[in-house]
């Protein structure tokens, strides 16, 4: 039973790499009466790991939640546009928002473990979308989703100890490891290593290379060290703006907007 | 079958339905490899739903309608020559049905057969002999029509049952079978579930609209009649409430308004500076032991019958504030007192503002307790200006919960702040409530159909109407200043 | 003063405070916050010092109704008297009403009298047989329809003594009160000591007080809380089972679907409002949908129990939204973020959390809700009520009284024993209402955690 | 239904719970249910109809009203009976160790009205002790817990206290000249002096107990169950008790009435039986229970007897 | 009256720079039955900015927290040993936990704004110490803790809307600046720039710049370029234990202690 296979409507050919995954038109974010994403225009490509960069504050996180459908919890906040996966808009109202988030999963950038014993913290996931049939298959996936967070020397021994006694790194994977779990197509990863030693940041990276080849990835960061190394395409978002997408080469070596090469120059501010 | 049997067996219906619903499920997927689009249980979950509730929902409305036809039936049996002078057919009927009821009785006691009943092979013309043994009192002898009826009722309800019986078995099957053949893998039972318990859930929260509309129709006819026989501008603009017996009363609703904001308002200022107290004390102070043993005693206080502590109010409270406190400084010599019901009744509420507020404040993340402790600030610090705001929207809510209770409450102020209804500012005087007098309108000996009961009515509908306004306001407020933690 | 910048053009020497000196400021701050939580612990201390009074003051009262004195005597069941025919017959017997037995009684008390020599100065037969309770030949009188071949056979029965001396042994009645109280004498209780010595009048636990359904107000002895601790228990059961699941679901709804609009604030402001509607309204509202539209009976449980859900829904709402409120919305992306619907992201975390909240304001509306009288009265409920009530569920048809309702019948009445028999009720009233909280306290004390 | 059910005064529900009681021990049908929620309330479920979830006995401790007869009658409620079971003695009484009180009618009304006539002129009552109103009073200030107006007691209180006490000192004269109604007889003051009891009897002890020099009005069966709390005070020279009352000679006292939906009768199990058990002589005959409990009981019982054995419905109040 | 001046008792010596500040004997921490921090001695000096590197879950926060006795506020933590500041000891029973902490600030890893309005959010300090006698003191001191954390331009329009709906690394800069503006002797920062772009990162690396020059400074922190960039003296975690303490320059270029060496290669686990 692959975790591939969640998708609303299953999607019958593996999409190949470089096929667009998630696309988006003229997406406008308000929070209220704040315009806080601006006429963004991209598309996220298949089996590719895209990286947003930008200063802080300039709307990352909300693009990112937008294609989960995670804004939908905010009373406030409103999208506009059009975000599509695998072709199918996902603000149609036929969609179910359930469904698209166990397809796109999410880490997000305050880890936010439940209240719960570390094994039920990572067990939830694929509990509630029955990808284990047998508690020892449930026990596999839960070690294997640690382990792949490198989380699973720290815990091994206390999973059941709660998930918010760890370490706020530890917090950090555990929720990586939380998300890696279910399997989805798409992980929006919002600033996961922003609390991890290098050796934890390299783990991650590695796991990122590793779910490339099956998995959609979208990842939010500060460094662009973690942009350049572990990214294919990157997107550098400014004041709400999409300001550039290229490939992560040409972005760092050589990017076509004045704007993003201040910021990777450091000239910003 | 019986009603709880048919219920029993509906019950039984829809647990085999789960599990053939989910079994199906696993096995359809497993053959056509397809990923099933919700997890096994939620595909039993809908059949079972299928099942349990079309049928409680015939089982319902049988059990609603059975009866009117079945009387309908009978009535016509039962001539109105057996009507005694005076009487109404609907004791009659009453008397069939019991007549009915009995004879099962009767015959499983005597063992007589089924048959025996319509081939009048035994003689039941002593029927109500024969009743009396089984414990079923009738008044007098059986008129031949209205046994007649009876066994008609008896039959009539005997196929009424098995029709149901029939019916909600055969609907629970049928809707069983037919969400069964339904499953796919890529149905959406977590969806169909869902949505039905999101059903549910709006339908509970219609009963408190239902509650309401129930209150103000009951009130309202009433209280037509009684403005009917009472000037409005009287009631609302007189100052003074003076019932008298024999009519000519004054009713002004001003001094039992008034009363009901002074004693709520004493009881108020008790309860929610101790309460309050008691639960950041408890929540942020106290040890675990402590906590878990001084919380539910505190709740206690809210399960103590009204009536000790009226009596506490009267015996005790009452003299005490007299003797040291009204008469030392010339405020009058009246043992009950607004202060005294006051007082009392806001020990009664402290639990309510203690206990929700503590569960609030508890619920307040501890990284916000973390945060002001780090900037240094003390504890009370960090209680009252980062972890009360937070917690603002319960405690309000438990305040106002506390004040309903006091508003609502009637024996504390009879015993404690007497029966008279007065205009005065002193609070060692006797005041009354709208609650008070509502009960005490209502249940007095009094003709029913005079201003001085109907009065109740429109006591209780002003009040529900000046509650209202208060709770809009309240709301208000909260939105107001309602934080968002996190 | 000048300088508020925090540290721009600050002299470079900074000067540490010392942590074990505390300046003048933090020594204030810090008096403020042993004041408060000096407040904190009296409040508690307030709280309990009023529990531990108001419990100590039912206690002292009510306690001794839980004793009883009987009088043991040996009654000859005289078939001249009760089975005048001879024949047995249960139906002849029953003829016999509670009248012919009082003479019986009276001769075996003079009898036993005669038999151990007692004798009081002043106390003729008849004043000798008012030591004993006007129930005992009713009691007597059922047993004996109950066994009619006793007849004619000399039976020991333990019967009630009257609640005048019942009182004496705990208290409540004086030599001195008895001289100047029309309905005893001094003389009845000296009879009544030498009664105790001679054992043929003992005081014991009396179980009957839990058992026995209520009684006249000439034989406050005689009365129990048997009716009324089921219909309490039939009210509160219907109270829970409807209450705690459709106040929870309410809750839901409204805190966590409903969208914010016009009427959805209706509803809110709704509830509000219907925790402060006098309870005695909700009897009204009773009276007139369930007994006079839905045609159910009155002073059924059935309708105690509806109108007892009604009036503590509010309750269980309002708790039950605060503390839904109080879950960090974190854990509801957390469980959103891993592909849970909304449904389970609930059940599965929020509820969970929002537990203890849920079980406060269930225990506090259950408390409410079992001391309610005011409702009661209009369903016809505040009842003297003799006949027990059956099983459920067609016992929640039939008519019972409720504890609440005993207490309160109880301390009307005239006859002073019935005030201790009030208070005693109450006693069984909170042992009720502790019992019935007791889970969710247990339950409560489980979920509680901070994140 | 298998059993009466019966509501309406709480007067009345010491004496009906006792009957009921006998009756339930005595008579194969079970014990009748006695609700107790007031007078009028008890008549207003006497009226709303015929049927099993109506009542079948109305207690009162007044008499029915014309308003609930129309009531009865648009509700189908045709026949009524209206039984009187006996009197209901009311007594003044205070604390047991206070002094002895021997009042009359027109001291209360000195006592309790707004106006009283002093000297010849209507006055705003001045009386704060009763050796002010009548010299042999004691010296006590006075204070009385006298029923509240919802009470039927309040208002044979009303009529044969206040009134006759007003006519007896002669402000009623006083207040005719004066342009005013008799009603102005009752309006009483509100100083503190007069307190209104909403609750019953108990609650009036109770504040007698508080309040030492406090008189209570209180019920005869009351007093006679707490005579070693309370001392009563005489009327007009008369002792309150089942005898002076039934002789008349005591002068503050009311009938007690309960009214049978005669509907019923034929169709409630027990009903007839325990309307004629409750007037039988056994029980409410002088010797019986209720009247040793503090009923008064009827000189004219015959002819209740057999009025309800004919089942005479009540004819137009007169 | 100035932020640095309410001191009442006063040293009469002025710290100099690297002049004992803090200093930890045998510190042991324990969660319940776990050993989270053994043996840690250290000396932290005045005036200087030390980091804190290791590992996640080696325990840094955990020792950052006992500096200010912030792990009094979990249950189940037990603190052996001896920490002090200006050798007055602070697990003494006469210390004032409440003067400490307003004497050693601190930043927390996980940003938690309270639940008010920005401007509440970093006036909370400065009212409960009584650093400002007027509204307008107020005012600047907040102004100036907002532009010392580099978020004055982007929330200075919005003063009064809720901290709690700024993007991740405003909330984290907000936290600093709430530290920052009551100006506390020693600053213990969990990972401050965990969620911060680079030139954010700049800002706050530039104010512990300034800020050394008057206060200590504790960083934690993963970015070994950070720690080098900023720091003085770093110290270095490992499964609870303080593996050596070192001059920064020291400790990047040749350090003492094998897995220190490993630990800045990237070479563990
Ligand atoms: N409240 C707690 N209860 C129990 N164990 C805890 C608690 N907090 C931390 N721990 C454990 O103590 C150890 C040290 O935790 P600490 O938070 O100090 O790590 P850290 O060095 O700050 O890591 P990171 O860089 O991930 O934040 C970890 O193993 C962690 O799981
Ligand atoms: N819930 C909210 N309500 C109102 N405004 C918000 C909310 N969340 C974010 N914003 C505003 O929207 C803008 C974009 O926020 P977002 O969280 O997307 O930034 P970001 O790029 O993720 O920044 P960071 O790197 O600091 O996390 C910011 O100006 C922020 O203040
Ligand atoms: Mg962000
Ligand atoms: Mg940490």
């Amino acid at each position: 039973m692959s975790g591939m296979t969640t998708a609303i409507t299953p999607t019958p050919k593996v999409a190949a790499m470089n096929e667009t995954k998630v696309s988006a038109r003229d997406v406008q974010v308000y929070y209220g009466d704040k315009h806080a994403i601006r006429d963004v225009n991209i598309e996220i490509r298949s089996r590719t790991v895209t990286a947003f960069i930008g200063p802080s504050g300039c709307g990352k996180s909300t693009f990112l939640r937008c294609i989960n459908r995670m804004n939908d919890t905010i009373a406030s906040c409103r999208v506009e546009g059009n975000i599509s996966i695998d072709s199918e808009n996902i603000y149609d109202p036929k969609v179910d928002p359930v469904q698209l988030r166990a397809k796109v999963g999410m880490v997000f950038q305050k880890p936010n473990p439940f209240p719960k014993s570390i094994f039920e913290n990572v067990a939830y996931g694929p509990r509630i979308h029955g990808l284990a049939a047998k508690k020892s298959d449930l026990d596999d996936i839960v070690a294997s989703a640690l382990q792949k967070a490198g989380l699973w020397n720290e815990v091994k021994d206390r999973l059941d100890s709660p998930g918010t006694g760890l370490s706020g790194g530890q917090q950090q994977r555990l929720c990586i490891a939380r998300a890696v779990a279910v399997s989805p197509e798409v992980i929006l990863m919002d600033e996961p290593c922003s609390a991890l030693d290098p050796i934890a940041t390299a783990k991650v990276e590695e796991l990122i290379h590793e779910l490339r080849e099956n998995f959609t990835i979208v990842i939010v960061t500060h460094s662009m060290q973690q942009a350049a190394r572990v990214s294919q395409r990157t997107a550098m978002f400014h004041l709400g703006n999409l300001v550039e997408e290229n490939d992560t080469d040409k972005m760092f070596t050589n990017p076509d907007d004045q704007r993003t090469q201040d910021y990777i120059m450091g000239r910003f501010g | 079958m019986s009603v709880g049997l048919i219920f029993l067996v509906v019950l039984v219906l829809a647990a085999a339905g789960y599990f053939v619903g989910r079994a199906r499920a696993l096995s359809l997927s497993a053959q056509s490899g397809r990923k099933l689009h919700s997890l096994p249980s939620y595909y039993g979950q809908t059949v079972a739903l299928f099942i349990a509730v079309p049928a409680f929902f015939v089982l319902i409305a049988w059990l609603f309608i059975q009866p009117i036809v079945i009387d309908s039936r009978v009535n016509g049996m039962v001539p109105d020559s057996v009507i005694p002078d005076g009487g109404a057919r609907s004791l009659v009927i009453s008397d069939v049905r019991r007549i009915a009821n009995g004879l099962d009785a009767v015959l499983s006691r005597d063992a007589i057969d089924e048959s025996a009943l319509t081939d009048g092979s035994i003689d039941f013309s002593s029927i109500r002999g024969r009743l009396a043994d089984v414990g079923v009192a009738l008044v007098g002898d059986v008129p031949t029509e209205v046994f007649e009826a009876a066994k008609a009722y008896r039959q009539g309800a005997k196929f009424g049952n098995m029709m149901m019986t029939v019916a909600v078995l055969l609907v629970a099957i049928a809707f069983g079978a037919w969400s069964y053949t339904w499953i796919r893998p890529d149905m959406r039972a977590r969806n169909i579930s869902e949505t039905f318990i999101k059903a549910l859930l709006i339908a509970s929260s219609t009963v408190a609209i239902l509650t309401t509309a129930g209150i103000v129709g009951s009130l309202v006819f009433e209280t037509i009649n009684f403005f009917k026989m009472y000037p409005a501008s009287d009631f609302f603009f007189s100052t003074v409430w003076n019932p008298q017996f024999r009519g000519g009363s004054d009713l002004g609703i001003w001094p039992l308004l008034w009363g009901t904001l002074y004693i709520s308002l004493i009881a108020l200022l008790v309860a929610v500076p101790i309460g309050l107290m008691i639960a950041i004390y408890l929540a942020e102070y106290a040890s675990k032991a402590v906590r878990s043993v001084a919380k539910p005693m505190i709740e206690v206080l809210a399960g103590i019958p009204t009536i000790v502590y009226g009596l506490f109010a009267l015996i005790t409270v009452g003299p005490f504030l007299r003797d040291y406190f009204a008469q030392p400084m010339g405020l009058g010599s009246s043992s009950s007192s607004v202060l005294t019901a006051g007082l009392v009744m806001g020990i009664m509420i402290i639990p309510f503002v203690s206990s929700l507020s503590d569960d609030i404040i508890n619920a307040v993340p501890q990284s916000l307790r973390d945060g002001s402790y780090g900037l240094g600030a003390t504890q009370s610090e960090t209680i009252k200006k980062v972890i009360l705001p937070a917690a603002l929207p319960g405690v309000v809510g438990a305040i106002l919960l506390a004040a309903s209770r006091a508003i609502g409450e009637t024996m504390i102020v009879v015993l404690g702040a007497g029966a008279a209804a007065k205009l005065d500012l002193n609070p060692f005087e006797a005041m009354t409530t709208v609650t008070v007098k509502i009960v005490s309108q209502l249940t007095g000996d009094t003709e029913f159909a005079s201003p001085e009961t109907l009065v109740a009515f429109a006591l209780g509908l002003t009040l529900f109407v000046i509650t209202l306004g208060l709770n809009v306001v309240a709301l208000y407020i909260v939105r107001k200043y309602r934080e968002q933690y996190e | 003063m000048t300088d508020v910048s925090v540290f721009g053009n600050v002299a470079k020497d900074i000067q540490t405070k010392s942590i074990l000196e505390p300046d003048a400021r933090t020594r204030r701050r810090n008096a403020a916050e042993a004041r408060f939580r000096l407040w904190g612990a009296i409040a508690v201390a307030l709280g309990v010092l009023a529990l531990v009074g108001l419990l100590a003051s039912i206690f002292s009262n009510g306690l001794s109704s839980f004793r009883q004195t009987y009088v043991t005597l040996d009654v000859f069941l005289d078939p001249a008297k009760l089975d005048k025919d001879g024949s047995r017959d249960p139906a002849s017997i029953a003829k016999v009403s509670t009248f012919g037995y009082t003479p019986l009684i009276e001769k075996a008390l003079a009898e036993a009298m005669a038999a151990k020599g007692i004798s009081v100065d002043g106390m003729n037969a008849k004043a000798a047989s008012e030591l004993i309770s006007k129930e005992a030949p009713a009691s007597l009188r059922n047993h004996v329809i109950a066994n009619p071949s006793e007849i004619g056979e000399t039976v020991s029965f333990d019967l009630l003594a009257s609640g005048r001396i019942d009182g004496y042994y705990k208290g409540r009645v004086t030599m001195e009160s008895a001289a100047l109280d029309r309905n005893t004498s001094p003389e009845q209780l000296q009879l009544a000591e030498r009664l105790k010595e001679a054992g043929i009048l003992t005081t014991r636990f009396n179980w009957d007080f839990f058992t026995a359904p209520d009684a006249s107000d000439t034989r406050p002895e005689a009365s129990g809380l048997g009716v009324a601790i089921l219909g309490s228990a039939y009210m509160m059961l219907i109270v829970l089972v409807l209450s705690l699941p459709l106040g929870v679901a309410a809750s839901i709804y409204l805190e966590e679907f409903a969208p914010q609009n016009r009427f959805t604030d209706l509803i809110e402001v709704n509830i509000a409002n219907l925790a402060a509607v006098p309870s005695i309204v909700f009897g009204i509202l009773g009276l007139a949908v369930f007994i006079n539209f839905a045609g159910l009976p009155q002073s059924a449980p059935i309708v105690g129990g509806l109108v007892l859900t009604l009036m503590t829904l509010p309750t269980i709402i309002i708790a039950t939204r605060a503390a839904l409120k109080a879950v960090p919305p974190s854990i509801r992306d957390a469980a959103l973020g891993v592909g849970a619907s909304k449904m389970q992201s609930i059940f599965h975390h929020v509820l969970p959390l929002a537990m203890p909240g849920i079980l406060t304001g269930t225990i506090i509306g259950l408390a409410q809700a079992l001391g309610e009288t005011a409702p009661l009265l209009l369903i016809g409920m505040v009842a003297f009520v003799r006949e027990y009530p059956a099983g459920p569920p067609d016992g929640f048809f039939d008519p019972a009284s409720a504890l609440p309702v005993q207490v309160y019948n109880w301390t009307q009445r005239g006859d002073p024993a019935f005030v201790e028999r009030a208070s005693g009720a109450i006693i069984v009233l909170l042992v009720f209402l502790i019992l019935m909280n007791l889970i969710a306290i247990i339950l409560r004390r489980r979920f509680e955690r901070r994140w | 239904r298998d059993q009466i059910q019966i509501a309406g005064s709480s007067t009345v529900l010491p004496y009906a719970s006792i009957v009921a009681e006998a009756f339930g021990e005595n008579f194969e049908f079970p014990t009748p249910v006695v609700e107790s929620g007031g007078s009028g309330a008890g008549r207003k479920k006497l009226c709303e109809g015929v049927g099993e979830n109506t009542v079948d006995i109305a207690n009162s401790s007044s008499r029915i009203k014309q308003s609930d007869i129309d009531t009865c009658a648009a509700n189908g409620v045709k026949e009524i009976q209206e039984v009187r079971i006996g009197y209901d003695g009311i007594v003044f009484a205070s604390e047991i160790n206070g002094p002895e009180y021997a009042f009359t009618p027109a001291d209360w009304h000195n006592a309790l009205a707004a106006k009283v006539l002093k000297d010849g002129q209507l006055v705003d009552n001045p009386y704060k002790a009763w050796n002010e109103i009548r010299a042999d009073l004691p010296a006590q200030p006075i204070l009385a817990f006298i029923p509240g107006t919802k009470h039927g007691t309040r208002e044979v209180f009303d009529e044969k206290v206040l009134i006759a006490g007003c006519e007896e000192n002669g402000t009623a004269e006083a207040i005719k000249a004066a342009g005013g109604e008799e009603k102005e007889c009752m309006t009483l003051r509100t100083d503190g002096v007069s307190v209104d009891i909403d609750g019953d009897y108990t609650e009036t002890l109770a504040r007698v107990d508080a309040n030492k020099n406090g008189i209570g009005v209180f019920g005869l069966s009351f007093y006679q169950n707490n005579t070693d709390k309370l001392r009563v005070g005489t009327m007009g020279g008369v002792v309150p008790s089942v005898e002076t009352i039934a002789s008349g000679e005591y002068p503050v006292s009311r009938p007690l009435y309960f009214y049978v939906k005669n509907a019923h009768l034929d169709v409630i199990p027990g009903l007839q039986e325990y309307v004629e058990f409750f007037v039988s002589d056994e029980m409410a005959g002088p010797n019986g229970p209720l009247a040793a409990y503090g009923l008064v009981s009827d000189p004219e019982l015959a002819k209740t007897q057999a009025a309800v054995k004919a089942r005479t419905p009540m004819g137009a109040l007169n």
